[in-house]
């Protein structure tokens, strides 16, 4: 019998299945009837190491998956992990992206920021304009999954197109295709310079933030991000909120809580 | 619902607990839009501090667990953000620790030269090893801590109490007599420890954590009560507040305000303005103002 | 599930808590057929005692708070239920509270007599204006009582602490030297105090209470982890426990046996039962041993 | 917006309506939805006085009423209360009688015992058997409030009959009626006795008990009565049990826990 209060202590999981992605990224599976939204993500803790936020990449009805790059410490230990071991998992959190069906949309990926758009496209028609980029060709997340056609991009032009996916889409615009919305999720630069663009074509568009998480749920302010909290108001944002959003792309705030540029804030996290 | 706390004119008597959001004035604001008439600011220490690994906050349904370990700046590197406060148009706390009185001194004089409305003391953070805590449980330790930051602040004090106190209402008196302005009480409850039986290990990082929300309000009701025999100034009371009921239950006790912390996530960030609206409707039904409510469960039996 | 503990065969590590239904042989009788190992004799005071008016226990539906306040026929004016028990065939805990460390040793002395399996000195009752409490939150009245009462006893000794304590690892230490054979932990937590905003007043006659049920397990948790690493005799952890998981919780964190009250309530009379089914359950599906889970949350990082 | 989590403190209600049944009972009547039994009780906290349990003697959708006899301190203060007075009520507690419907059942009550066979007797038939007895005609509660016909004694003989309850009954029984059900509630004496001529002619009951109650949830152990808990597995209990209760008419604990004999305990109660 579960306690007669409900808590929300992690609920302990173990992976019943791993899949190497790339050599930078690993996908883990649970069984677990998880509620969900595309875009919502679940605090993932292991035991003795740490706890953070992983977005829900794969969902099914009695499962659900995150998928891992491999970047520093905690992630690190996270692609390790394998069948059988236990993790612990807090959510889902966050608000999750909008859909809005039977339109002509467009979807930005930029390396592990495919990860939250992946349950979004698979609920998206088979003529959504798909754009995918990432650093090089092992970057490329989840490069066979979807039925909808992907124009891909990598910097150094080891698979697709050699540049950025705002080039795409610049160019795909300009050719005069017509978007209801557009979903990006990738670095905050490139997400940055997809909202500048939709704001020129008036084209409204959804990102998803990242910013450093404690407690998911819109009490401790570690993810504050301007007037909006990143964890609980997000970490899905529209245009109307992107507008007033001081600290989009200039500004995060650190462990210690202190705001530093966004750049510094990425040299942190990228160390 | 406006109101006088210690000179200044509040638009009603909410305050935003410490470490709860106030990590920035764009935030800080959102939430006295939300109709939180006074904000607290996350404490700030004398150094740069990272706070503890996560898992550091935890809902257990009933209230919250928490160790977040007094991430902090630190006082020195805060400019961007006293620099934006400067321009606030709402009134605000500014919260302090330290591990030793010259530090909890250092810091606070530093940070009066920002102006904040007010500074609170936080002498009763149970989430550092050596932070705070050990303040407030002690009666010689308390006094020396608030006359100190007293001497060197341009603005009033309020000291924030731990319910792990033996006699709260004794270390509340030993504040006012060092010159503090309010008592504010209580933070989190216990310790307290969750374990996973699973991995058989503390679900925190930092194993032990505070206890907050609902669960805690008796804890925060008996304070309050024991702080109001003990003293004549204000309390800002809080623990365990999610509805108006709540709020007048703590002001029946003898609070002159009601902050909210873990609340925010029970009911969103406009619970500030809904605990207000509750608060009013009561007492409309009632034909009672707050101030014939306050500490009014001190009177004798009928 | 037997289990040893001082020298006695326990058919199970559950225990009832004192102050819970144990008010005479037969339901102590009762209890015990319902699936409970140990049971203990509601406290025994030096004098006849009232206890406070009602409302004493209020359900707060996440816990209760209550201010039984001590009743007691005395020591002395117990026959019929001595003379019941002389006769009982299940193992029993006898439960003492006094004014003073003479008052403890006068009625444990008598007690003993009676032969009880074991008896328990509660030094961490906050219900009553001078009796226990005082003594289990300074660490040299702890110790002048417990090796006051080993003194003249018979049978083992057991200590109950209150959360109270500052440094409830401490407490329990001293104990420990000063002859206790096992630790008991915790009392209720607080005290707390609820308020009728309607007729504003304290809801129990006594104003304060105890707070019990699950919204304390955090804090019997942590506080039985600290008595774990500080003492070398066993822990009859309680607070907060409903299911086996939450046994198991207080076993992981270094508990031997596990006392339910509150959760008579919650569950029924036969949750002892209950929750050793659970136990079994869940030891079984991860092919693990009560000794094998005892205090494995103290164990360090992967 | 009520707290998130389910409390049970004392829901506080005016009295909406007061009955003078008699120079020694008044009724207070509540508006309030209270889910019910026949034979199940609530706490009642006078604010600044004290909290005691007493029988739910009405109920109805949306109200339900308390009668209380003049006795000592509290039910002296209870029958002073009138309209817009709060009182704080808990509950319902305790288990209620089992009604066994289409039967031919007996229905015994002394005084104030009355009172939790008020509601019982509303829903039996016509043709229950209805002994009603009372020290006084001060004491008859409810003269006039059923449908079912009742046999009236006193023990002074100033209403009905002059003698006991227990005699009618008897005589009902060597009449040659038949019972397939007798409820009683009364003093302990009386019920002991309607109990002793039930067991004789085999006949089942259920009586209704009453002890010194705290927390009235069967926690506190202050309502013990032999290995029953009063509040909880009570106050009514059948034939089966009471054979096996040791206390039952023999013995109660006083506040303080001491068990006295029964007379002991009522003459403190009746001080
Ligand atoms: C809503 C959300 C969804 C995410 N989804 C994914 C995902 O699907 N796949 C994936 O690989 N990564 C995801 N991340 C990032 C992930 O949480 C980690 O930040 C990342 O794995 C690097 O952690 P690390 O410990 O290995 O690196 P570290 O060296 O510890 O840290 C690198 C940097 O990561 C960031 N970071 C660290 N901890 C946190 C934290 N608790 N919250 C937010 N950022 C943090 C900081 O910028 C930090 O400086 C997501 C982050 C957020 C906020
Ligand atoms: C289940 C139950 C239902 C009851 N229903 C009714 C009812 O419908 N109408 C009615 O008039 N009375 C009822 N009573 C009795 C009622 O609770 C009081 O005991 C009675 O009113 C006398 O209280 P007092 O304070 O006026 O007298 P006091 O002088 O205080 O006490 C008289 C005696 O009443 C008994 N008593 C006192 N407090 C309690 C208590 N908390 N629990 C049980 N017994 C107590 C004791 O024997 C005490 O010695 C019921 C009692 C029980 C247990
Ligand atoms: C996540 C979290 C962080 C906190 N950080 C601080 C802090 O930095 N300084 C402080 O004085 N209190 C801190 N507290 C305590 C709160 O200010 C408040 O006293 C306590 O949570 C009780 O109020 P509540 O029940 O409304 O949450 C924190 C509480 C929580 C839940
Ligand atoms: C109604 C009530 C009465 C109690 N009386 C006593 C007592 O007499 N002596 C004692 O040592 N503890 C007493 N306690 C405390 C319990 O024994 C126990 O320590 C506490 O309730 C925590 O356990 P729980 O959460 O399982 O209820 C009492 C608790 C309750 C709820
Ligand atoms: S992580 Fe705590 S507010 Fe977002
Ligand atoms: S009144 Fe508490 S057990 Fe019955």
């Amino acid at each position: 019998m579960m306690n007669p209060i409900t808590d929300q202590k992690p609920i302990m999981l173990r992976v019943i299945e791993k899949k190497i992605e790339s050599p930078e990224f690993a996908t883990l599976f649970f069984e677990y009837a998880i509620p969900f939204k595309p875009g919502q993500f679940v605090m993932v803790w292991i035991p003795g190491i740490d706890e953070k936020p992983y977005t829900i990449s794969y969902h099914s009805k009695n499962q659900f998956a995150i998928t891992i790059e491999a970047k520093g410490l905690f992630s690190k230990k996270a692609i390790t992990l394998d069948k059988g071991d236990l993790v612990g998992i807090r959510g889902p959190f966050g608000n999750g992206f909008e859909i809005q069906s039977k339109k002509h949309v467009g979807v930005v990926a930029g390396g592990c920021g495919m990860a939250p758009l992946a349950t979004l496209a698979e609920q998206l028609d088979k003529n959504t304009t798909f754009i995918h980029g990432a650093r090089t060709k092992d970057y490329i997340l989840y490069p066979d999954r979807f039925d909808i056609d992907r124009q891909f991009c990598t910097d150094d032009g080891s698979f697709g197109h050699k540049g950025f996916v705002t080039d795409i889409l610049e160019k795909e615009i300009a050719s005069g295709k017509l978007f209801d919305m557009i979903y990006a999720c990738g670095p905050e630069i490139m997400m940055y310079t997809v909202f500048k663009i939709c704001e020129k074509h008036q084209i409204p568009c959804q990102i998803s933030l990242e910013r450093y998480m404690r407690c998911g749920f819109g009490v401790c302010g570690a993810c504050v991000c301007g007037k909006q909290i990143v964890c609980k108001d997000g970490p899905v944002f529209n245009s109307a909120v992107l507008r007033d959003m001081k600290d989009f792309n200039t500004k995060a705030l650190l462990k210690s809580g202190k705001d530093v540029d966004l750049s510094l804030y990425f040299s942190w996290r990228c160390k | 619902m406006t109101i006088q706390f210690l000179g200044k004119t509040l638009k009603n008597p909410m305050v935003l607990a410490s470490g709860i959001l106030g990590n920035s004035k764009d935030i800080l604001e959102r939430v006295h839009e939300q109709g939180c008439g006074l904000v607290t600011m996350k404490s700030i220490g004398p150094e740069p501090r990272d706070g503890h690994k996560n898992p550091t906050v935890i809902d257990l349904g009933h209230g919250m667990i928490n160790a977040v370990g007094l991430p902090s700046p630190g006082h020195l590197n805060m400019e961007n953000e006293w620099k934006d406060l400067e321009k606030r148009d709402f009134p605000l706390i500014a919260s302090v620790y330290g591990g030793s009185v010259s530090e909890y001194q250092r810091v606070a004089k530093f940070v009066s030269t920002k102006k904040p409305d007010f500074i609170e003391i936080n002498i009763s953070c149970p989430n550092s090893e050596k932070h705070g805590m050990i303040f407030g449980v002690n009666p010689q330790s308390s006094h020396e801590v608030v006359s100190a930051v007293k001497k060197v602040i341009n603005v009033p004090l309020i000291v924030k109490l731990t319910p792990q106190a033996l006699d709260i209402g004794q270390i509340a008196k030993i504040c006012e007599d060092a010159g503090a302005d309010a008592i504010c009480a209580i933070n989190t409850v216990g310790p307290g420890m969750v374990i996973d039986i699973e991995s058989k290990r503390p679900v925190l990082a930092f194993k032990k954590g505070g206890l907050s929300g609902p669960m805690i309000k008796p804890v925060a009701v008996r304070c309050i009560f024991d702080i109001y025999k003990a003293v004549n100034i204000p309390i800002i009371g809080l623990g365990g507040v999610t509805t108006g009921e709540d709020a007048i239950e703590l002001i029946m006790a003898g609070a002159s305000l009601v902050g909210i912390g873990s609340a925010v996530r029970y009911r969103g960030i406009d619970v500030f303005g809904k605990v207000v609206k509750e608060m009013e409707t009561w007492l409309k039904a009632h034909s009672l103002s707050i101030e014939e409510i306050k500490g009014a469960a001190h009177k004798e039996a009928l």
